[in-house]
């Protein structure tokens, strides 16, 4: 290797890979079960954990709290309601565990020192049903807090990006990955690894393609890790056709939740139609799931851009209308009036500004007062990620005192890799968990896996040449680009490797083509997947040929064989389901409808890393609370 | 476009071997120019304009402009973050001024107990209870589905 | 003016404006009738005559070839062709006028030594009715020797950008711009000026959006400078919404005229179906246009696009199947047949090595054999050009001895302003020309012109402080990056200005999403124009802060200011007329139908110099054949 | 990508103030890096992939790989012009090789007369009949419309 890299090997029982909202869950927890156990936790990022992953910026809102100590829910209540956003596609053991334990995190935030909006009886404020609103700008930076000061910053490795898992036969051995800082290559060896590297952004063609590229809803650093970490441990996935795509404001990706549920807006088309309204008959279509209250988030997302296929748009957020319809109860009183039209305006600026501060920029760039003036909205690009309203994620095992026997092999959230689990975004099939689900996943998993260790107490065996290869493999890109970099004048444009903005492009235009992306209207078939597979296997080849200049770029090419990996896992998934499921988030012309009778189950994939060999493999949905 | 520095506020954090900004950036975007001392975003396009840095710089060296491909120019939006609070400046293409402050916090930094101050007191690994539960949970025990 | 920039000035009678097909044809043409009447003729061009322009990489077909001479066609047959290939809106004068010249042209290149296809006869090889098959790497080296051969190098400025043209009340007086290798002025005062700078690609955003941005079908320096050019000095302009997408193999954009016409392939969906068999009651919907032969360009595109749309893609040159067919008829012969196997193979491969390398490559890059597997073709974006199949342009004046009155306000080629001509893509409403057409377009005009200056023959005058404040303004850029670019720490974010290739992804993207580019499917209605005008109007403001490091740099600032001024009068343009006159170039989804008793009609616009206002002026369609 | 220079063959056009490369680009992209008196393509992302620069190099140092977002590695497409003809080596992805030849010209370089040899004798700027016409029309007469 020409370039000289320090090995560094850090033993330990527990590691946590990822810093994020589930692995800060996972450290707190994991601390005190593993302190219990005289066991070791470690964790390591690719950023700093006080703004690392999807909740750097901030939120302005809790999206999931049922309150049930406070009698306001109950989980099944919670169960019902994701099963059905998910048209019919979850698994009930899952979410009921998340669900079960969710508000006692949230409780643990407001110790931490979150700030939860309260109300006069000191309430929490409630956006909608199941979500809170919080002055979140903070958020991360305290739930990190509470992590660090659990684990203590002796065992945690920030700024190293974890690649590959180090596997010992069919157990998980550790993880391998470098520093993005120095050139250091690290080997965590441990005994059971925890996934929680969040959700993959940039798979797909972004809509804004110039130097706004960066701004997508998720994060641009959402990159696939988790995903391409369990599939190459040959783990099973589950639910990889089943991508999110989010209505936001247009352009910069401002959410709508606060618009449409706390503010209670409507949405109308260029005509002032209102889609919601004047497509109800096509709810008809989609089996019972068109039918329940609220409309599954697809379904509305469908509804919107049968508007915009017609030529009906812009869509607009109807913020002026909602604010002063809000205001007018108070319009006999000029004082009142005036103070909550303030309040309001707060309230609405705070929204963005905690969590898509573009989105508040933008405002101000096209001198847009939301109080006087509609904003658009449009359909994102599609995104992956298990917390949201998508179900993307390694396939876990259930809670012993929940599941049944198919979704159930031990430990609550190991994949179906021995001592491999995998939280928030990494894991599927149990959407709706938002940030404080994925916290407490982290907290369950976390207990679980400690207890993992305890009866599977053994140091599993790394290959000394096994670690070796994947260390040249590592710094590949940065030697091929020494190697050759001097055969042309200019460094960006060499025939012997490929740097990792164009490889990212060229997955974003294959999947934008051919798997349904922005351009070609979310709508796919068998001929284009075909085409994509064929695409996709050259990439894979041509991958082999990135080149980086320095660490940073060294960064950016894993981060796109990783998103690579996603977008071949989600291509195969989309062409084993022959349906049309989802409609609003994908549709298959060549299936264009639902099938409960055929096709009400998981379509789940694997990746065998001794035969490098896909399969396909098909799961009940097994109802829980009927 | 993304955040930018102003070349006469950033003192690189007096040559700290990490700077604010750097260690802020959940995209590894912010680089300290060592010989020039002073930082920049070595890619404006894969800024997701989080403002990390920007709130993390001491010398309020730093400020946002929209994404040059999409967002019309000269408005800001330009945050000051306190210990308790976050102050922002918002400034219209057509130059009307807002002004709005949030709390951030309600305790002090790095004052974060992990069990919260609920009693955490389980010792059963197999039990569905977390360590915190059930009291953080407001219950008596970890719920189970009614069937 | 803190950069140093010397001003040259340059008085001449005849000013062309461009180096391309129709400037060498005007080169041509004016030497012999400005030596007759003692005139000179200068010509500029940004780029270097032999290879700038649209012809830079050769064409391996002349498009526009009757053979009036020899029998074949008759002038009035292609004015029929045109007519109703533009969906009933063309001017028959000019059409003619072009018609009944260009084979004199063609011999001409023949003449020049451009080799020609021949069969064993001694004829033209046909590639279609219209068009015959070149050996044209050289065309453009050629065609711009004679020109150069004619002019002479001392009345020719290459590298040279045009920016303004020089205006005397409401005579044209000359053109300023800039070299792009030294800090020079130029100003250039002239009797009478020619346009002839091409067509505009990057209006639109292009389906590549990485490095693969240049691929355009139209070259990327194509820039829209012909409608700026004519547009500020105030000329009316013509068919600014029929704009062109043309049908081109996919990703590199290989033209599909040899496939269809030559080869005679077939084109399938992905499900084998044709689009242009299985869609044929479509047709019905579209007036008298879709119903003769060949159908028009836009109705093609249209049927292939409603396949598209539901999901029938990819659509695919059935090349294999084509090449296999023909070859067929010396099947019983080994011999001949591999023969002809070859031959068929090459000529396949000569298409694209004479005009779109890019396409052989990806043939190769994938493996591609063209006479084993089909390749994929789709819509390009839309392109402003006046040659090919759109009609943007300016309004010009028909030839005395065919036009009507409404046509005919003098010269053949003037535009509404005294001594501006237009040409090629510069001139509208007479599509079908092509190369050949252009060069002899630009013979006409070039005629015409001189025959102006001789009957206008006083140098009209040019007010110094409007050539100084042009000055100021043409280095704006430059001098604004100057002043301003140590305020951030990296120049290329800096909110002082804005640099051009952001500046350009700004207009791509607002036309893109709101006046009916590839991502919303080429559909568009009122208020989503209304919504491009305001972005438009905040982007011709912005535009004022375009900032440049180098006189490189400086050129891509004023390329994107003329692709503006043509998105504006493109986005006025399809709001005025109230119809869908041509699906396959644009949908207006609240005008979803053609309404031949209200708009069979020109949709004219002219921005006013003074008043800095644009008017809209409906122009009748006269047909003059029947 | 677009076209690359190798930095072994090019020889800067040995200095001279107008390289080839630069001379032909019809989008000004190729420029001589005066210090290292090698050539580069500027902006990769404006090249049409034309290969005018390439065609024009003595050196033979220019060749052309790909546009890297959409074009699989390891294909060649190189051309040889020579004065009447041009050679085409094209080597596919998977290592076939094909090659092709093509007339450029009928005649020597710079020898294209304006009138081509027709009798170019009009003396009307009124007739609608240009300089070589009707000669170079192959009819007695320029055509006007029948009604
Ligand atoms: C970006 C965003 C997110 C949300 C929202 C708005 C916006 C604008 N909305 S709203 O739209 O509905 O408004 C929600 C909201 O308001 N309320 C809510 O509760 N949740 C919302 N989310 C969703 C939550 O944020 C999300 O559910 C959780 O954050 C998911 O948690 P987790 O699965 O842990 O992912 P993470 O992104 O937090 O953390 C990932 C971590 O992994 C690290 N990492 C990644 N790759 C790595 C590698 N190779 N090596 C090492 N480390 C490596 C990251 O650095 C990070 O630490
Ligand atoms: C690119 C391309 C074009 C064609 C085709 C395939 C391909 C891949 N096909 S097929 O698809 O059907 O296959 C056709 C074909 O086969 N046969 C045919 O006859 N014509 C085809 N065209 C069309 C013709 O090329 C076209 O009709 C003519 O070239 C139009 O001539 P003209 O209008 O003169 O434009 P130009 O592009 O040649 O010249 C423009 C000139 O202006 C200069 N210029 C531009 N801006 C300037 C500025 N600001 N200042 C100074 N100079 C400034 C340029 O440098 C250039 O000199
Ligand atoms: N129109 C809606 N109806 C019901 N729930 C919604 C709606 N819009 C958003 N939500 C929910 O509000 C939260 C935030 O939504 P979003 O801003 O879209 O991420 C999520 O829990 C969504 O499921
Ligand atoms: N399917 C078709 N039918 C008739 N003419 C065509 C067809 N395709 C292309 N042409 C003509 O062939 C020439 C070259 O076409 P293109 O390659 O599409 O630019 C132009 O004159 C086109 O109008
Ligand atoms: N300067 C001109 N600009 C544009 N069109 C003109 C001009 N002069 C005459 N015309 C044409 O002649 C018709 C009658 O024009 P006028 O005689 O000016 O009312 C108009 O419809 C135009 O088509
Ligand atoms: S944090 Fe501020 S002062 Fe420190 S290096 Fe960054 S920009 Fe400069
Ligand atoms: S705004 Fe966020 S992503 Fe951009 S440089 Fe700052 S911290 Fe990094
Ligand atoms: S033409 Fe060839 S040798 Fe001359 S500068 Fe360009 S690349 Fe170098
Ligand atoms: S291929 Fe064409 S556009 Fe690209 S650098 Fe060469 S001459 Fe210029
Ligand atoms: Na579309």
């Amino acid at each position: 290797m020409p370039i000289n890299v320090e090995t560094v090997e850090v033993t330990t029982d527990l590691l946590l890979v990822g810093g994020g909202m589930s692995a800060c869950g996972a450290a707190v927890e994991a601390s005190y079960w593993a302190k219990k156990n005289g066991l070791k936790v470690t964790l390591v990022d690719k950023a700093a954990m006080d703004r690392s992953g999807a909740v750097a910026m901030g939120l302005s809102a809790i999206n999931q709290y049922l309150g049930v100590g406070k009698g306001k829910n109950t989980v099944e209540q919670y169960v019902d309601y994701v099963k059905q956003d998910m048209m019919g596609i979850a698994r009930d053991d899952l979410v009921y565990n998340i669900a079960r334990h969710v508000d006692g995190t949230v409780h643990l935030f407001e110790k931490w020192g979150l700030p939860i909006w309260k109300d006069e009886n000191g309430d929490y404020v409630n956006e909608g049903r199941w979500q809170i609103m919080i002055n979140g700008e903070s958020y991360k930076v305290i739930v990190a807090e509470a992590a660090k000061n659990a684990l203590g910053m002796d065992n945690i490795y920030e700024r190293v990006f974890i690649i590959e898992p180090l596997m010992d036969g069919d157990r998980v051995a550790g993880a391998v990955g470098f520093s993005v800082r120095e050139e250091k290559f690290y080997v965590f060896k441990a005994k059971a690894v925890m996934t929680c590297m969040g959700g993959a952004v940039g798979v797909f063609k972004p809509r804004s393609t110039g130097e706004g590229l960066g701004r997508s809803w998720y994060p641009p650093f959402s990159t696939g890790s988790s995903a391409y970490f369990t599939l190459r441990a040959g783990a099973e996935m589950t639910c990889q056709e089943v991508r999110f795509i989010p209505v936001r404001f247009k352009d910069a990706y401002g959410p709508v939740g606060a618009w449409f549920l706390l503010f209670k807006s409507r949405a109308t088309n260029a005509f002032g139609g209102e889609y919601m309204v004047e497509r109800k008959d096509e709810l008809k279509k989609w089996g019972p799931y068109g039918q329940v209250k609220p409309i599954p988030a697809n379904l509305r997302n469908w509804l919107g851009m049968l508007d915009e296929s017609e030529g009906k748009g812009p869509l607009y957020m109807r913020t002026e209308e909602a604010i002063q319809k809000i205001a007018d109860a108070y319009k006999d009183d000029q004082k009142a009036f005036k103070k909550k039209m303030k309040e309001l305006e707060s309230e609405a600026w705070e929204d963005f500004l905690d969590m898509t501060i573009a989105q508040a920029l933008l405002w101000a760039a096209t001198n847009t007062e939301p109080e006087k003036k509609s904003s658009e909205i449009c359909a994102a690009e599609p995104y992956f990620i298990g917390s949201h309203s998508g179900a993307t994620g390694a396939w876990v095992s259930g809670p012993e005192d929940i599941a049944p026997a198919e979704y159930n092999w031990g430990y609550s959230n190991m994949t179906t890799i021995k001592g491999l689990f995998a939280v928030g975004d990494a894991s599927g099939a149990s959407a709706h968990k938002f940030s404080s689900g994925s916290c407490t996943e982290g907290r369950i998993a976390a207990k679980a896996a400690i207890r993992f260790i305890v009866e599977n107490n053994d140091q599993p065996n790394v290959d000394a040449a096994k670690v070796e290869e994947l260390k040249e493999l590592t710094f590949r890109p940065m030697n091929l680009f020494e190697e050759h970099k001097d055969f042309t004048t200019d460094p960006e444009i060499n025939p012997n490797y490929i740097l990792p903005k164009m490889f990212m492009f060229r997955i974003q235009k294959c999947m934008d083509e051919y798997v349904g992306g922005v351009s070609s209207n979310f709508t796919t078939n068998e001929s284009k997947l075909n085409r994509a597979m064929e695409l996709l296997e050259m990439m894979k080849e041509d991958s082999e040929k990135l080149g980086a200049r320095n660490l940073h770029e060294l960064m950016r090419c894993w981060e796109n064989i990783h998103r690579m990996w996603q977008a071949e896992s989600h291509t195969r998934t989309i062409m084993a389901r022959k349906e049309t499921r989802w409609p609003g988030y994908y549709f298959r012309a060549d299936y264009p409808t639902i099938d409960e009778d055929n096709w009400k189950k998981f379509v789940n994939i694997k990746w065998d890393p001794s035969s490098n060999e896909w399969e396909i493999i098909e799961r009940p949905v097994i109802d829980l609370l009927k | 476009m993304p955040t930018f520095v102003m070349t006469e506020k950033c003192d690189g954090c007096k040559g700290q071997d990490k700077t604010a900004c750097m260690h802020a950036c959940p995209n590894d975007l912010m680089v300290l120019d060592k010989e020039k001392m002073k930082a920049y975003n070595r890619h404006p396009e894969y800024c997701w304009e989080c403002l990390c840095c920007a709130k993390a710089c001491a010398q309020q060296a730093m400020d946002l402009r929209g994404y040059a491909d999409f967002v019309p120019m000269g408005a800001t939006c330009t945050p000051l973050r306190g210990s308790d609070n976050i102050m922002w400046t918002i400034r219209f293409r057509n130059g009307m001024i807002k002004r709005f402050k949030f709390p951030i916090r309600t305790n002090e930094e790095g004052s974060a107990v992990p069990d919260g101050g609920f009693p955490a007191d389980q010792d059963d690994l197999k039990s569905p209870a977390l360590f915190t539960e059930p009291a953080s949970l407001l219950l008596d025990e970890v719920p189970t589905p009614k069937k």
